[in-house]
C-alpha cells in the first residue's frame, strides 16, 4: 500500500523539520546528557579507577534522565495547537503513526546520545575495548527508551504537573533496560561474556517494539477524549 | 453482554456488595486467627533461622497479594477497557491503595527479616528490588488517576498503564532465575516435592487466604463508596438515602 | 485495505514480535547471566579480573576453615565450590547464618596473591523451612520433606 | 508455654512483633479509611440531596 | 449518510443531553446552536469519534462508526477550536502534512492558499500568521482534502465579513456535490441550501 507508506514517510519529514527549526529542542538533552556525565567527577574525584567503575551507570542513567527530559516533546506541542487530533482522525492507524512519531523522536534525542557516547566515555576513563559495548548496547536501548517514554507522554497528555508525573511513571518502566545496559558494559570490562545481556536487550526492543506504539496510540486516544 | 451490563449495574452491585460484606469480613478474620494461632503457637522453631522465620508468615502472603492484587487491577481495567462496564473501573481503581499497602508491607517486613538473616537491612537483590519497582508502579499508577479529573477518562488511561506495568509481573516471578541472587529460590512454587514443612506450609496457606478474603472485603467496602459519590445524580441513590434516614 | 486484513496484520505483527522477543530470551537464558563467580571461574582466569576491582564470589564456607581473631571482629574463612578453594579475610560482624558448610556469597577485592579481601559478606540460605528435629532426622536419612512423610 | 520467651521470640523479638504490629497496623488502616470515608460520602450525599430540593 | 441513535453524552459525572437522535443525508446541513457549556463541542467530538458516548451511537451509512475505524475517518474532516497548524511549518507545508501523504498536488494547495487569500504567505512560517489567517488556513484543509462529512466547530469565528462571504460560499460548493456539513457558530448562517436541521441544545 504505498499510500500508507507515504503518509509514514511524509509525517517522518514533517517531524524532523519542525525539530530542526527548533533546534535548541533537539539540542537542550544533549548538552543535559553530557553536562550530568561531566559532573561526576566533579563531585567524587578524578580518580581514574573510580571514574571507570561507575562509568557504565553513571552514562546509563544520564542517557535515562536525557530520553525523560525529551519525552514533553514527543506529544505536547502537537496536543496544544491541535495536530495531534486531525492526526487521530487520519485514515491511517495511529498505531502506525505513533511508531513513525517515536522513530522521528529516537532520531532527534536517542541517536545524538549514542553519537556522544564515545566522548563521555573517554572523559570517565573507560577501556577502549567497552567502548563499542557502550556504543552498540545505548544503540539497542535508546529505542526501547523512546517507546516506553511515548506510553508515559501519551497517558500524561494535557495534565497538570504533566512533566514530574511523566518520570514517575516511566522510570520504574526503565529499570530493566538500565540493569542490562549498564550491565553489559560492566561485564565487557570485567571480561565476561556478555552475550546474554545483548539478548535481553534486544528481547526488550522486540517486545517494546510490537506492545508500545499500541499502548501509546490507546492512551492518545483516551487523552483525546 | 447484555446479562455482563445488567448484573454489572451499580445499583444491583450496591445491594450485593451490602450483603456479601460482612461475611467476608467474617471469613477473614477467622482465617487470619486462625493462620496467626497455628504460626505463632503451633508451627515448631525453623532449624535454621531460628523464630525469625515467623516473620515469612506475614512477609510471603503480603508479597503475594502484592502481585495478585496487581494482576486483578491490570484484569479489571482491560476488561474494563473492553467493554465499557462502570464496575469494572471502580474495581481497578481500588484495587491500588490495597496492593500499595500490601507492598509496603512486604518490603518493610522483607527488610525486618533480612537484618537477621543476611545482616543487612536492605540487599540489591531480585525479588526485593522487584518489589520496590512493583511499590514506584503502584504510586505511579495512583497519581496517574489522581492527577486526571474525569473520572472515566482517569480509569481508563490508568487501566492502561496498569497493562503495561503488569509486564513487570513476570519480571519478578522469574526473577530468581534470572539474577541468581542472594535470596532464597521460591519455596512453595516448585512442582514435585515442597521443601516447607507442612505444619509451616498450613498456617502461610491459612495466612494468605486470610489476606485474600481481607483485599476483597475492603475492596467491596471501598467500590460501595464510589458508587453512592458516582451515582449521587440518579433516583436510586437518593431514594436509598431517604429511606436509611 | 479492509478492517479484517488490519486485524490479521495486527496479529500477525504481534505474533512475529512476540516470538522475537521469546527466542532472545530463551538465547538470553541459554548463556548464563552471573550475578557472583565461582572460586573456580575467579582461581583458573576463566574471567579475568582487574586488580582492584570490587567483586562478588559465591560458595560454600569450607567446613572447619573459620578462624576468628581474639576480639571476635577478624575472621579468616575459605569459600569453596568444591573444585577451588579461595582464602578470604574480612573484618566486621557476620551475619548469624554465617555457618560453616553454608552458602555464602562475599564482595570484594581479589589479591595478587589470589587471596580475598571481602568488604562484605552476606548469608545466602537455602529454601528449606523445617523444624530442627526435621532437619535432624534429614541428616540421618530416615526423613524426607514434602508430602513424601506419609508413605510407609 | 512461657510468655516471656514467648514475646522474646528466640532474640528476634523485636523483628518478629514489629513485623507483626506493622501488619496490624496495615490492616486495620485499610479498613478504617473505607469507613470514614462512608460517613463523608454519606453526609455529603445528604447536603447534596436536600440542595438540590430546595433549588428546584 | 451520517445517523445518530439515543445519542447520551457525559462530562464528568454531569449529563449534557440524552435521547438525541437525529438523519443528516447527503447534501444537507446541520447547524447546532446552543449555550456554553451545553455540549457543542462534546457532541461534534462524539460525531467524529473522538470522545465516547454513554450511551447511544453515531452510525456512518448504516454502520457504526466504531466498526468501521479508519473507513469511516476517510471520509471525514474536521475543524475544532485549535486550528490544527504547526507555528515552525509554512502554509504549503502544513496543509501537505494534514494530507499526510494523500492527493497533495502541488497546483491544487497553491490555487486554494490563492483563493483564501493566503498565497503571500506561502513560504513564511505559519506562526507570523495573524488569527484570522490561521483560521482560513485550517479551513483550506477541507478544501484540498475532497472529505464528504465536513465537522466544523466555530468556523467562522476570528473570520473578517469577506472571509465569512468566501467561507459561506466554499460550504454551499460542498453541499452542491452532496457533501454533509455539521457546525457550529453563533453567526447566523445565510447558506441557501434544500434543508438546513436545526439542532438546539440546552
Amino acid at each position: 500500500m504505498p499510500n500508507f507508506l507515504k503518509a509514514i514517510g511524509c509525517l517522518l519529514r514533517r517531524d524532523l523539520t519542525v525539530a530542526l527549526r527548533r533546534s535548541t529542542d533537539v539540542l537542550t538533552p544533549l548538552v543535559f546528557f553530557i553536562i550530568v556525565v561531566s559532573l561526576f567527577p566533579l563531585g567524587l574525584g578524578p580518580e581514574p579507577s573510580v571514574l571507570r567503575t561507575i562509568a557504565p551507570g553513571v552514562i546509563w542513567v544520564a542517557a535515562l534522565l536525557a530520553t525523560m527530559l525529551s519525552l514533553n516533546r514527543l506529544f505536547a506541542n502537537d496536543h496544544a495547537d491541535g495536530t495531534l487530533e486531525q492526526m487521530a482522525l487520519s485514515p491511517h492507524p495511529l498505531t502506525v503513526l505513533v511508531l513513525t512519531k517515536v522513530a522521528a523522536h529516537w532520531m532527534l534525542t536517542g541517536l545524538p546520545l549514542v553519537l556522544i557516547s564515545p566522548l563521555l566515555a573517554v572523559q570517565m576513563n573507560l577501556p577502549e575495548s567497552a567502548m563499542g559495548t557502550l556504543v552498540l548496547s545505548l544503540l539497542l536501548g535508546t529505542p526501547v527508551l523512546s517507546l516506553l517514554g511515548a506510553v508515559g507522554a501519551a497517558l500524561t497528555l494535557g495534565l497538570r504537573g504533566g512533566g514530574v508525573l511523566v518520570s514517575l511513571l516511566v522510570l520504574p518502566l526503565y529499570t530493566p533496560v538500565l540493569i542490562f545496559g549498564a550491565g553489559a558494559v560492566a561485564g565487557v570490562i570485567a571480561g565476561i561474556d556478555i552475550e546474554a545481556h545483548f539478548s535481553l536487550l534486544a528481547a526488550f526492543l522486540a517486545l517494546a517494539l510490537t506492545l508500545a506504539p499500541w499502548a501509546a496510540a490507546a492512551a492518545l486516544r483516551v487523552s483525546l477524549d | 453482554m447484555q446479562y455482563m451490563h445488567k448484573y454489572a449495574s451499580p445499583k444491583f452491585f450496591y445491594t450485593l456488595a451490602g450483603k456479601l460484606t460482612p461475611w467476608m469480613a467474617a471469613l477473614t478474620a477467622v482465617l487470619l486467627v486462625a493462620g496467626l494461632y497455628l504460626g505463632l503457637f503451633v508451627a515448631p522453631v525453623d532449624f535454621q533461622q531460628g523464630e525469625s522465620y515467623r516473620i515469612m508468615f506475614i512477609h510471603v502472603p503480603a508479597a503475594w497479594m502484592s502481585m495478585f492484587i496487581y494482576v486483578c487491577m491490570a484484569g479489571a481495567g482491560a476488561i474494563a477497557l473492553v467493554w465499557n462496564v462502570k464496575l469494572f473501573e471502580m474495581f481497578a481503581g481500588n484495587c491500588a491503595p490495597v496492593g500499595a499497602s500490601f507492598t509496603f508491607l512486604a518490603l518493610v517486613t522483607g527488610s525486618l527479616w533480612g537484618k537477621p538473616m543476611w545482616g543487612a537491612w536492605w540487599a540489591w537483590d531480585a525479588r526485593l528490588t522487584s518489589e520496590l519497582i512493583l511499590f514506584f508502579l503502584y504510586i505511579g499508577y495512583m497519581a496517574l488517576e489522581a492527577s486526571i479529573d474525569d473520572p472515566r477518562r482517569a480509569a481508563r488511561a490508568s487501566a492502561i498503564l496498569a497493562l503495561v506495568g503488569v509486564v513487570n509481573i513476570p519480571v519478578i516471578h522469574f526473577s530468581v532465575e534470572w539474577w541468581n541472587t542472594l535470596h532464597q529460590p521460591a519455596s512453595v512454587g516448585k512442582v514435585g516435592t515442597p521443601s516447607i514443612h507442612p505444619s509451616m506450609l498450613a498456617p502461610l496457606l491459612l495466612m494468605s487466604l486470610g489476606f485474600t478474603f481481607y483485599f476483597f472485603t475492603v475492596a467491596l467496602m471501598r467500590m460501595r463508596n464510589e458508587i453512592l459519590e458516582r451515582e449521587r445524580h440518579t433516583t436510586w441513590v437518593a431514594q436509598l438515602l431517604e429511606s436509611k434516614s | 485495505m479492509k478492517t479484517r486484513h488490519k486485524r490479521l496484520a495486527i496479529i500477525v505483527t504481534g505474533v512475529v514480535g512476540l516470538t522475537v522477543a521469546g527466542l532472545f530470551v530463551l538465547n538470553a537464558f541459554r548463556s548464563n547471566l552471573v550475578f557472583f563467580y565461582s572460586p573456580t571461574e575467579v582461581l583458573e582466569g576463566k574471567v579475568s579480573v582487574p586488580a582492584g576491582k570490587t567483586i562478588r564470589i559465591g560458595g560454600l564456607v569450607e567446613k572447619g576453615s573459620v578462624q576468628r581473631s581474639p576480639d571476635g571482629l577478624k575472621v579468616d574463612f575459605v569459600v569453596t565450590d568444591l573444585n577451588k578453594k579461595l582464602p578470604v579475610h574480612y573484618e566486621g560482624i557476620l551475619p548469624d547464618l554465617f555457618r560453616e558448610g553454608q552458602g555464602v556469597v562475599t564482595q570484594g577485592r581479589l589479591q595478587p596473591d589470589n587471596t580475598f579481601v571481602a568488604s562484605e559478606v552476606l548469608a545466602k540460605h537455602d529454601e528449606k523451612y523445617m523444624p530442627p528435629e526435621a532437619a535432624q532426622a534429614l541428616k540421618g536419612g530416615t526423613f524426607t520433606p514434602g508430602g513424601e512423610t506419609k508413605k510407609p | 508455654m512461657n510468655w516471656s520467651e514467648f514475646i522474646r521470640m528466640g532474640g528476634y523479638g523485636f523483628y518478629v512483633w514489629s513485623s507483626y504490629g506493622l501488619a496490624l497496623l496495615v490492616l486495620l488502616l485499610n479498613l478504617y479509611l473505607p469507613l470514614r470515608r462512608r460517613k463523608t460520602v454519606r453526609r455529603l450525599l445528604h447536603e447534596f440531596l436536600r440542595l438540590k430540593e430546595q433549588t428546584r | 449518510m451520517l445517523e445518530a441513535v439515543d445519542l447520551e453524552c457525559v462530562r464528568g459525572d454531569r449529563p449534557l443531553f440524552s435521547h438525541l437522535s437525529f438523519r443528516l443525508k447527503p447534501g444537507e446541513l446541520m447547524h447546532v446552536t446552543g449555550v456554553n457549556g451545553s455540549g457543542k463541542t462534546t457532541l461534534l467530538r462524539t460525531l467524529c469519534g473522538l470522545t465516547h458516548a454513554a450511551a447511544g451511537e453515531v452510525r456512518w451509512n448504516g454502520s457504526t462508526i466504531h466498526e468501521l475505524g479508519d473507513d469511516y475517518r476517510s471520509q471525514l474532516a474536521y475543524v475544532g477550536h485549535s486550528n490544527g497548524i504547526q507555528g515552525e511549518l509554512t502554509a504549503e507545508e502544513n496543509l501537505r502534512a494534514a494530507c499526510l501523504g494523500t492527493a497533495a498536488d502541488t497546483t491544487r494547495i497553491q490555487e486554494t492558499l490563492k483563493r483564501l487569500g493566503l498565497a503571500p504567505y506561502r513560504h513564511f512560517p505559519s506562526k507570523v500568521l495573524s488569527q484570522g489567517q490561521k483560521r482560513r488556513l485550517a479551513l483550506a484543509r477541507l478544501a484540498i482534502l475532497r472529505k464528504s462529512l465536513w465537522i466544523l466547530d466555530e468556523p467562522l469565528s476570528a473570520l473578517d465579513v469577506n472571509s465569512v462571504v468566501l467561507m459561506t460560499e466554499i460550504l454551499m460548493e460542498h453541499l452542491a456535490r452532496d457533501g454533509l456539513i455539521i457546525m457550529t457558530s453563533h453567526q447566523e448562517i445565510d447558506v441557501e441550501t434544500k434543508t438546513i436541521l436545526q439542532i438546539q441544545l440546552d
